[in-house]
């Protein structure tokens, strides 16, 4: 299979100003490198400021990184694009929003927000044509009886309704990639799985790739092909999504499954204790960024970076895993 | 320290614009009226002063504009605003020098009275906001606020002063008797009397709405809640937790109502005759006075800014989340 | 939309009494001609005479009926209060949102000016630009008070686009391909028309007391007809030392209403916009 | 020790009655650990401010009553309720971010609640609240630290030192960790049972997070469109869930074990609680529904071993 979506070394490093001098920055995005094929659901798993949603809006070309480049289907995306490349690109890579609530514009009714992507892509200006093009697509989300819900205003809808029409927006453009940014996390647990689920169909039924935002593990295994696991702007682990949880590499990993509910094995569960928490990303130093929380860490660990070491289809960034280390493994088996 | 240099940094660079405004106001206009100015002063000040008000007002000169500038600059650095033609032949500075404290005194004191009172009744406006005395009091201030000053100073001095003759017509002081320690203190405050309760009146109603606003946005917080679960005495909820949150954009708002109230104080000034910036102000203009005109404008900024800074400052103290 | 954003307002008595007030005020600006009983510009009896049958508001030093020039003065007062309004308005408007919607330099310089506008004090500013100018009447005070007026609406303008601009659906509207021109106009535009209006009713109650302030200092054209100009002259010949209240009640009250008028509406738009500030 | 009788609250919206709770019956013994599940808009909000007393206009409690130690809350008067609050209920809110006064040093808002109920010296409430902080895992240093100089844990953290510091025998916890980290939120949780085995109070705790409840609560109440549904032990409603609503949370949350079973959660939205039900309110959205659950309403009935359920499923009466 071919890759769809390419990242090598991508960076973003957000200036803090003071004085109009650019002197700190936070290091929100640091050598991001991953492919997603096409027809593939790839989740990108993290807590809030792991650079998750950073690299998501990278993707979708809202900021432009500080280094590095970004390939689809195998064209590099340049960062400055000409108006009609970047019309082709935009049709190509959608998103939906985590906030239901603010991804739609309050003063327009929903046949006006989603004729929007027939005017711009299908250059329809028949508003017969466009009206039954909507009804088409809210047809797809499952958002009927449609006559209904192309006249409602965003607040007049439930959470779960407002993102089936966000869905609805994206798919109209026919993408390929859609990025997902969280899309059940404001949700009620009640209709999270059948919005993941409307998402799964549109990946059969379409065939279209996504790069699933989230931070519950246990929601990325179940969208997922592949996980990404990132920690503090960078990636600590990619793997195949049930490999991955199974049998996390990455110490980090590892304490996010630790973390998760889990009702099966309930108060038997081994103490977490104090783990420490998130490290500030304004200029942070050159060590494993995990390091100040690892339970292993080593010397090694607090003054460079790790590498991504290759294992089987797996890559960790860990020195437990660098060649002369792998023998002392310790997998937790929690 | 970083936010009080900041803040100290603003305060240069608006003084710097306004003096510099100062400097392009006069060489703008069409047909400069300060031509005929240095008509007027020939042979009457020193050459060297005469050089100073031609530097100031674009006339005569041969020079480049840069060099003018800064020649101009220099002079006002050093005080050197030329001398007055109303009052001929004091120099501008020596009249600010007596106009200053009047304009200071009264106006600083009223201001802030007029500050106090105002964000108090906000307050209490916004903290029983069913009532009725509340929707009366706001309503009042809507109106209040849009009395002009001038025109609420006359209706006060004609009802006071003329009227009742409770209060003087005007000055600061009684020039019918020699003064001495307390009875000058005495007279100073009765010239001043209504004066002040002009600008206090006029100035309370927009801190009033501005705080009662605040005060609305602050009250549906969440640590406003937490403090009424924590089963803290009402006046604490109200004073510590609501009203300390709910003064900080009023003392950023500062700023823009204080050049506001300062031009208010002005009018006020000159429909009681006090002696301050204002009336000396207004002076000038009626005798086309343009060098006493330009320094106290530039006075009246720097006070502003001034005042300004010091609010800001302040307001490093009462939130912490700036001081960093 | 058009219905939830309106309807609120009709049920906000005082953005109903605002409306009212601004109302009345137009109208009699419009029919002035036919209600005022007397050429303003004319001697019609006797001079100071207080309010009475033949003349409701009394007269002045030159026995011009007060009632007439109050009603003729109307026109120039409200329609400077409108113009420089809408005039401040348009300069905080265009300042404000490129300064919200381009951020960096651009943001950064017209920030500092607005900051710096916003703390000089307006009214002297206008008192030493009026002084210089050479010809007096009413367009010179509407450029004067207009280049003072608009730096705090530029400042809250700013602030909104910045906070919208973030929004997620304009990020949306951004990432499904729209144009800058779109995104301002039809994606962020109608979420800010309350803020700009309520900002047009502040510029004009500004422009209202300053167009006041600089005609009674004479620095308008006081042969003119307007309630400024009316105070001026009523102060210039000690009105009030001459027991002549009349002359200046009436004019000042009509600034008061007038303002409080346009204030009543900038204080329900607020509450409309805003639900917390709702009090009851 | 708490006893919630046929409570109705709500929100009186123009001439239209909100019923946010309607005829809620819960009781809270010493010591318990009682989860309250249900998703937003359900009413566990309205239901723990009105414990609290804090429900403001337009919200009013209609009727029935909340006992606490005999005595009912929703009838005493200010100085009554003030001095209740905290001393012996105290709560734990939302959102850790806006529950701090942002202006006041954290030291100073955990000594002004000791300050406003027992007549003790300054520094001696400060010394307790040093001791408070390090219960917690906050160094008692940071007694001088301003709320923005602290981590989203480390706040919320302060505001458990902060209900903790009358010593109540109830603390009200609503949704306490939703905003935060999978981890932090993991850390906090294993703090509040570590600290409730050292001090024993009761907790009351709401959240939407059924996994999560399943996890660290001895009972649990299920709440839907302002009433409860099921109340059962942990376990027990785990293994056994009786009402379609609770078994519908129980399968609508991923798991990391065991096969990947593809399930579609609860269709629909929650009934419009302006208008009145006449049946059962989950009738819409249920996938057993019959005849009479549209009709009638089910009141909960005791199905043994400790286990409530309002369901016309399990009630004998069907054909009445």
């Amino acid at each position: 299979m071919n890759d769809f979506l390419k990242l090598e070394g991508v960076s973003m490093h957000f200036p803090i100003r003071k004085f109009g001098k650019r002197t700190r920055y936070v290091h929100a995005m640091d050598d991001v490198s991953f492919s997603l094929k096409k027809g593939e659901i790839l989740s990108l798993v993290g807590e809030s400021g792991s650079g998750k949603t950073t690299t998501a809006r990278v993707i979708a070309k809202v900021y432009t990184p500080t280094s590095g480049n970004v390939f689809v289907n195998g064209n590099l995306v340049s960062k400055k694009m000409h108006t009609s490349k970047l019309k082709e690109y935009r049709q190509r890579v959608q998103m939906i929003f985590q906030d239901p609530f603010s991804s739609l514009n309050p003063t327009k009714r929903v046949r006006s927000i989603l004729s929007r992507p027939f005017v711009l892509y299908k250059s329809m200006s028949n508003s017969k044509e466009i009206r039954q093009a909507e009804r088409d697509v809210l047809e797809v989300v499952g958002l009927t009886p449609t006559d209904f819900y192309l006249d409602k205003f965003p607040h007049e809808l439930s959470g779960g309704q407002r993102q089936r029409v966000g869905i609805a927006r994206a798919i109209s453009v026919e993408p390929d990639l859609i990025l997902a940014d969280e899309p059940t996390s404001m949700l009620d647990v009640s209709i999270r799985l059948s919005i993941m689920n409307t998402l799964l169909k549109l990946k059969e039924e379409r065939n279209i790739s996504y790069l699933y935002i989230t931070h519950d593990l246990a929601g990325a295994r179940y969208v997922s092909d592949r996980i990404i696991v990132m920690y503090a702007g960078m990636i600590m682990e990619i793997g195949p999504a049930e490999e991955l949880i199974q049998h996390p590499l990455h110490p980090y990993t590892q304490l996010l499954k630790r973390a998760a509910p889990s009702p099966e094995t309930g108060f038997n569960k081994k103490k977490l204790g104090y783990v420490g928490e998130v490290p500030s990303l304004i200029s942070p130093p050159k060590a494993c960024r995990f390091s100040p929380r690892c339970p292993f860490a080593m010397e090694k660990c607090s003054k460079e970076i790790p590498p991504l070491y290759e294992i089987g289809d797996r890559k960790v960034r860990c020195f437990l895993y660098e060649k002369s280390n792998q023998e002392n493994v310790r997998f937790d088996e929690s | 320290m970083r936010y009080i240099l900041r803040k100290t940094g603003f305060f240069f660079l608006t003084l710097w614009a306004a003096v510099t405004l100062n400097f392009i106001i006069p060489r703008l206009m069409p047909g400069n009226p300060a031509e005929n100015l240095v008509a007027r002063f020939q042979g009457q000040i020193s050459d060297k002063a005469l050089r100073a008000i031609e530097i100031a007002f674009g006339l005569n000169v041969h020079e480049s504009m840069i060099n003018q500038y800064f020649e101009y600059l220099g002079n006002t650095l050093r005080g050197n605003f030329g001398t007055s033609l109303v009052y001929f032949p004091t120099p501008v500075i020596k009249i600010i020098d007596q106009s200053l404290p009047w304009t200071l005194g009264l106006f600083g004191l009223s201001t802030i009275i007029g500050f106090v009172i105002g964000t108090l009744l906000g307050i209490y406006v916004a903290w029983r906001r069913e009532s009725n005395v509340s929707s009366v009091t706001l309503v009042s201030a809507l109106f209040v606020r849009s009395f002009p000053y001038f025109w609420f100073g006359l209706i006060l001095l004609y009802i006071f002063g003329f009227m009742l003759g409770w209060f003087p017509l005007g000055g600061a002081y009684s020039t019918k008797t020699s003064l001495n320690g307390l009875s000058y203190v005495i007279s100073v405050i009765h010239h001043g009397f209504l004066p002040a309760l002009t600008i206090i009146i006029s100035s309370l109603g927009g801190w009033l709405l501005t705080m009662r606003n605040n005060m609305i946005s602050v009250l549906v917080e969440d640590y406003i809640t937490v403090a009424e679960a924590k089963g803290l005495k009402e006046r604490d909820i109200m004073l510590k937790y609501a009203a300390r949150n709910a003064i900080l954009p009023s003392i950023t708002g500062f700023a823009m109502s204080l050049g506001f109230i300062v031009g208010g104080a002005i009018l006020t000034e000159i429909v009681y005759s006090y002696p301050g910036m204002g009336y000396i102000l207004y002076q000038s203009v009626i005798g086309q006075d343009y060098p006493l005109m330009q320094a106290i404008f530039l006075m009246i900024s720097l006070s502003v800014l001034l005042a300004n800074l010091v609010a800001d400052i302040l307001y490093g103290f009462i939130d912490p989340r700036v001081r960093e | 939309m058009k219905n939830s954003y309106i309807a609120p307002f009709f049920g906000n008595k005082k953005g109903m009494s605002g409306l009212l007030i601004i109302t009345l005020f137009v109208v009699v600006a419009v029919i002035a001609p036919y209600i005022s009983p007397f050429n303003p510009n004319e001697m019609v009896d006797i001079p100071l005479q207080a309010p009475s049958f033949a003349h409701w508001l009394g007269t002045n030093h030159l026995g011009q009926d007060l009632l007439s020039r109050v009603i003729w003065g109307t026109r120039t007062s409200l329609m400077v209060g409108i113009v420089t309004g809408l005039l401040s308005t348009i300069f905080s408007m265009i300042i404000g949102l490129s300064a919200g919607y381009f951020g960096g330099v651009i943001d950064e310089i017209l920030t500092t000016i607005t900051n710096i506008f916003l703390v000089i004090p307006g009214l002297p500013l206008m008192i030493v630009i009026a002084a210089y100018l050479k010809f007096r009447g009413v367009t010179p005070i509407i450029i004067v008070i207009a280049i003072t007026g608009w730096p705090s609406g530029a400042r809250l303008l700013r602030s909104q686009m910045l906070s919208l601009r973030n929004r997620e659906f304009v990020t949306a509207a951004r990432i499904l391909g729209e144009k800058s021109t779109h995104m301002i106009f039809s994606e962020i535009f109608p979420l800010m028309l309350s803020l700009v209006v309520a900002n047009f009713f502040s510029a004009a109650i500004y422009a209202i007391l300053g167009e006041a302030a600089l005609e009674f200092l004479g620095l308008g054209d006081v042969n003119i007809v307007t309630w400024g100009t009316i105070l001026y002259w009523a102060q210039n010949n000690q009105a009030l030392l001459t027991g002549a209240w009349w002359w200046i009640l009436a004019p000042g009250l009509c600034i008061s209403v007038l303002g409080a008028g346009f204030a009543l509406l900038n204080f329900s738009m607020d509450e409309i916009s805003n639900p917390k500030l709702r009090g009851r | 020790m708490l006893q919630i009788k046929d409570l109705v609250a709500g929100y009186e919206m123009r001439k239209k009655w909100v019923a946010a709770v309607d005829h809620v019956s819960l009781n809270v013994k010493k010591d318990d650990f009682l989860g309250l599940a249900g998703e937003s808009g359900c009413g566990k909000s309205t239901l723990a401010f009105s414990i609290m007393g804090l429900l403001k206009k337009p919200g009013k409690i209609k009727s029935g009553s909340i006992l606490f130690k005999g005595k009912d809350l929703t009838k005493m008067n200010n100085e009554e309720l003030r001095n209740t609050r905290w001393k012996d209920i105290s709560m734990v809110f939302q959102s850790a971010m806006n529950s701090l006064n942002p202006v006041m040093r954290i030291g100073d808002q955990i000594v002004d609640s000791i300050l406003a109920h027992k007549m003790v010296k300054k520094e001696k409430a400060y010394e307790r609240a040093k001791e408070l902080l390090k219960l917690v895992n906050i160094s008692p240093d940071r007694v001088n630290s301003y709320p923005h100089q602290l981590s989203g844990g480390m706040k919320q953290r302060v505001m458990i030192a902060m209900a903790l510091s009358l010593k109540p025998s109830l603390i009200i916890m609503d949704e306490p960790t939703t905003a935060l980290d999978v981890v932090v939120q993991r850390m906090i949780i294993e703090e509040i049972g570590e600290i409730r085995e050292k001090l024993g109070f009761s907790i009351l705790f709401i959240t939407h997070d059924l996994s999560l409840l399943v996890e660290i609560s001895k009972k649990i109440a299920i709440m839907y469109a302002g009433e409860i549904v099921e109340i059962a032990n942990s376990q027990e409603l785990y293994s056994n869930p009786l009402h379609p609503y609770t078994y519908g949370l129980m399968s609508s949350f991923p798991t990391l074990v065991g096969p990947l079973k593809r399930s579609d959660g609860i269709p629909g939205r929650p009934p419009d609680l302006s208008q009145p039900i006449e049946g059962c309110r989950f009738y819409d959205r249920c996938s057993k529904r019959m005849d009479i659950c549209r009709k009638r309403h089910p009141n909960l009935i005791d199905m043994g071993n400790n286990h409530m359920v309002a369901c016309w499923l399990y009630s004998g009466d069907k054909n009445e």
